[in-house]
């Protein structure tokens, strides 16, 4: 049932995918569709990640709401990147942490470490299990906890009801 | 304020011509490959941008395949020199 | 005609990646150069109005390129025996 | 030292030589009579956007046929010297998770994404070649960020023949169902609507052959370079 | 309309060349790449979108690159970053701590 | 012109790398380097003055006449030389992975990478 629902989840998405890419005709679905159900059944064992993907209402409306956090710490991040570019003396300070995080699934890792590395000051390096170790250009705390509750806790409550 | 607008255009245009300038100036000081290869990423970002750029001002849409190709493969070259230093290829 | 600016910096790049691509020590910094040659090439192409050259150029500039040559020298242990 | 000068005397000669060409060439301000026929003639007869295409399937067939046969022959000299190792033993470092996962993501997009330059090689830029290319820089993708996939040997050369041996064959219904002289010519389908996915004849069947060829052999390429050469 | 999406993509080509000027300027590997990924990224989609809100109809496949770049940059970044610190790259004389370093050595004791 | 220009120089500069480099990877990365000039070349040639892209759609300016034919009316560039160069461009991937095929089965052979210790072949 749950891979039921990750091939119909994959063709939906390449599907789209291929009506963006060409103008809306119906031969362009038909070969469309043709084209990303053979995708999607080829790749099946591969998208089965998309399994932890919740569909429910809940969900749909803390994506949305991530979208926005993630838009505004990207902003942050530019203009924190700008500031410390120009400033002549190069004020940084880095070096590499380590972050636990509670997700499980794969998606939502990957999610979440992407995340990271396009949020203020921080990058993802190397990911084992449920650790994170990041490059942080400022560091400002020194155990594993209150590192996880600056850079981690942002995105994860968000990423915890969509993907679990 | 449309007559602007163009000139506007014109100048970001120009601002990302000097961005790839400046990341070649790193390609060409970079101690290691590993600067290198940041150098070339942003290279190839910035490539992005001046491609539809370019299909802007000819008013080609189909100029911009190209700039989808780039941001599919580029990464390929990126992690292939990756997975090479880091002995995993 | 703005497009001259940049058809002057690609060309600047492309010949400076070439020099470059020749007098470097390490054949990994060479190849490098040999991606940056293929990415201004593509962008010639471009403004030369031939977009399928410039596509054909980047699916092959980007990744395929870089990857033969780099499972030839995992082979030969480096390739560096200058 | 005296090669070095020897090389430089080279250079400066061949630059010398090929200088006027380049000097005397001006860019001409309008087409000439031969580009201008094909031009015409693709959107006329064939009922294709693409003029590039038009030439490359078309007008030029046979230069193609002649094409991918080079590169068959390139791909089985790259198999031949470089013979499979038997016993894989990996010594590779594992790839973190984080790449992994992003593959498995990517490569059912990057594929769709060739197939897509292909079946539009007669309305936008792109075609066979572009595609096959594509599709076979996904699953490389894939093999570089697992160490355990494998491309199946007999799956790339049964897709390599047969798709060949259909390519071959596409041109042959040319000359059975339009007469002679006309060897790949694609118009015993109908031409179809303009900047329509399925118009033009058979060019659109043609390129995707051509792709899913030029896909599986740039894949052997890769397998072959992958694994092998220890052997002797 | 005009106007402001050519603002927009002022501002993006600011940001690239913010980018580029910190992979010039920073002193290593790790923060060229900081700089590298999140300027340019947020650099790539603000030109991208004024030149989508300038022509209406380019706009989903403008979308759509964004889609793109924001996925795949990130991730080459990442494993650029590991496969550096794996070849033994250092960082930079004014780091503070290293836990990755730190844990490697521990497993290699164990 | 410009283009022409910087494809010459190279091609020379391809030509230069596989004349003086004894390690035979750089031969082969000077190889790449001299195919991309040529086909440089063959592109720049193809061009014609302030035309656009060789693919007809509402971009380009066309006029229908009495019977139904299309007349091409904007300016377009050569699209020949763009249809050679496109096959070229992957066959020249080709080529250089036969040509490194080579240099692998060499150096399994001689052990060593230095063009200068095959010494079979001369004369």
């Amino acid at each position: 049932m749950r891979r039921v629902k990750a091939l119909i989840l994959s063709y939906l998405i390449l599907t789209g995918l291929w009506l963006v890419l060409s103008e809306v005709t119906r031969n362009e679905f038909i070969i469309g569709s043709l084209v990303s159900a053979t995708i999607s059944l080829i790749f099946s064992s591969r998208l089965a990640i998309l399994e932890n993907v919740k569909l429910n209402p809940k969900a749909l409306f803390c994506s949305i709401k991530f979208i926005f956090v993630f838009l505004r710490e990207l902003f942050k991040s530019a203009i924190d990147v700008a500031i410390r570019v120009l400033s002549p003396s190069l004020p940084i300070n880095p070096g590499i942490v380590k972050v636990r995080t509670k997700l499980h699934s794969k998606l939502g890792r990957i999610v979440l470490a992407n995340s990271i590395t396009l949020t203020p000051g921080t990058m993802t390096v190397e990911a084992k299990g449920e650790y994170l170790y990041i490059h942080w250009i400022d560091i400002k705390s020194d155990d594993i906890e209150s590192a996880t509750v600056a850079i981690v806790s942002t995105f994860e409550k968000h990423l915890e009801v969509m993907y679990g | 304020m449309v007559e602007y607008a163009y000139i506007i255009f014109d100048i970001a245009y120009y601002i990302s011509l000097i961005a790839i300038l400046l990341s070649f100036i790193r390609f060409y000081l970079g101690p290691t490959a590993a600067d290198r290869v940041v150098a070339l990423d942003v290279i190839t970002i910035c490539g992005i941008n001046l491609i539809i750029q370019i299909a802007m001002r000819a008013g080609r849409i189909v100029y911009v395949d190209v700039a989808l190709v780039y941001a599919l493969l580029s990464f390929l070259g990126v992690i292939s020199v990756a997975r090479y230093l880091e002995g995993g290829l | 005609m703005p497009e001259i600016f940049a058809l002057i910096l690609l060309i600047v790049i492309s010949l400076g990646a070439a020099v470059y691509a020749v007098f470097t020590k390490k054949t990994i910094t060479a190849l490098i150069a040999s991606g940056i040659i293929s990415l201004s090439a593509s962008i010639i192409y471009l403004l030369m109005a031939a977009p399928d050259v410039a596509m054909t150029e980047a699916t092959i500039g980007a990744g395929l390129t870089t990857v033969v040559f780099l499972y030839a020298m995992k082979h030969v242990k480096g390739g560096e025996d200058d | 030292m005296i090669k070095y000068l020897l090389v430089f005397v080279a250079i400066i000669g061949i630059g010398y030589i090929f200088l006027p060409f380049v000097m005397e060439f001006s860019t001409p301000t309008k087409l000439n009579p031969l580009a201008t026929s094909y031009v015409q003639g693709s959107v006329n007869e064939l009922n294709m956007p693409n003029v590039v295409t038009a030439i490359v399937v078309t007008y030029r067939g046979l230069d193609t046929l002649g094409e991918v046969t080079v590169l068959f022959l390139a791909t089985a000299g790259v198999g031949f010297l470089l013979k499979r190792k038997h016993d894989m033993v990996n010594h590779r470092r594992k790839c973190s998770e984080i790449l992994c996962t992003g593959a498995s993501l990517l490569t059912p997009l990057i594929v769709l994404f060739g197939v897509y330059i292909f079946a539009h090689g007669h309305l936008s830029p792109g075609g066979g070649f572009q595609g096959g290319v594509v599709i076979a820089s996904g699953f490389l993708l894939l093999v570089m960020a697992n160490i355990s996939f494998h491309f199946s040997h007999n799956l790339i050369h049964f897709s390599e023949s047969i798709s060949g041996f259909i390519y071959v064959l596409l041109g042959l219904a040319g000359l059975v169902l339009l007469g002679a002289n006309s060897f790949l010519d694609p118009r015993y389908l109908p031409a179809g609507k303009w900047l329509d996915i399925v118009s033009t004849g058979a060019v659109p069947i043609i390129y995707s052959i051509i792709g899913i060829k030029g896909g599986s052999e740039l894949c052997s390429v890769i397998d072959s370079l992958q694994h092998g050469g220890t052997e002797l | 309309m005009l106007f402001i999406a050519s603002i927009i993509s002022l501002l993006g080509a600011l940001f690239l060349f913010l980018g580029s000027m910190g992979v010039l300027r920073m002193p290593d590997v790790y923060n060229r790449m900081q700089a590298g990924t999140k300027a340019t990224t947020l650099g790539t989609m603000m030109t991208l979108l004024g030149i989508g809100l300038a022509n209406t109809a380019w706009l989903p496949k403008i979308l759509l690159l964004i889609l793109f770049v924001l996925f795949t940059n990130p991730i080459s970044s990442s494993a650029l970053a590991r496969a550096a610190h794996f070849s033994g790259i250092k960082l930079t004389d004014r780091s503070i701590r290293d836990n990755l370093a730190d844990d490697k050595v521990e497993e290699q004791d164990a | 012109m410009m283009v022409l220009i910087c494809g010459l120089l190279l091609m020379l500069i391809g030509i230069w790398a596989m004349l003086i480099k004894k390690n035979i990877i750089r031969i082969i990365i000077g190889f790449s380097i001299l195919d991309t000039g040529t086909h440089l070349v063959i592109v720049a040639i193809g061009y014609v003055k302030h035309a656009t892209a060789p693919i007809v759609d509402k971009a380009v300016n066309i006029s229908q006449n009495a019977e139904g034919g299309i007349q091409v009316l904007g300016k377009v560039v050569d699209p020949v030389p763009s249809a050679l160069v496109l096959t070229a461009i992957v066959i020249g991937l080709a080529v250089t992975a036969l040509l490194l095929s080579f240099a692998v089965r060499l150096y399994k052979v001689g052990n060593s990478l230095n063009i200068n210790d095959y010494e079979e072949l001369k004369w």
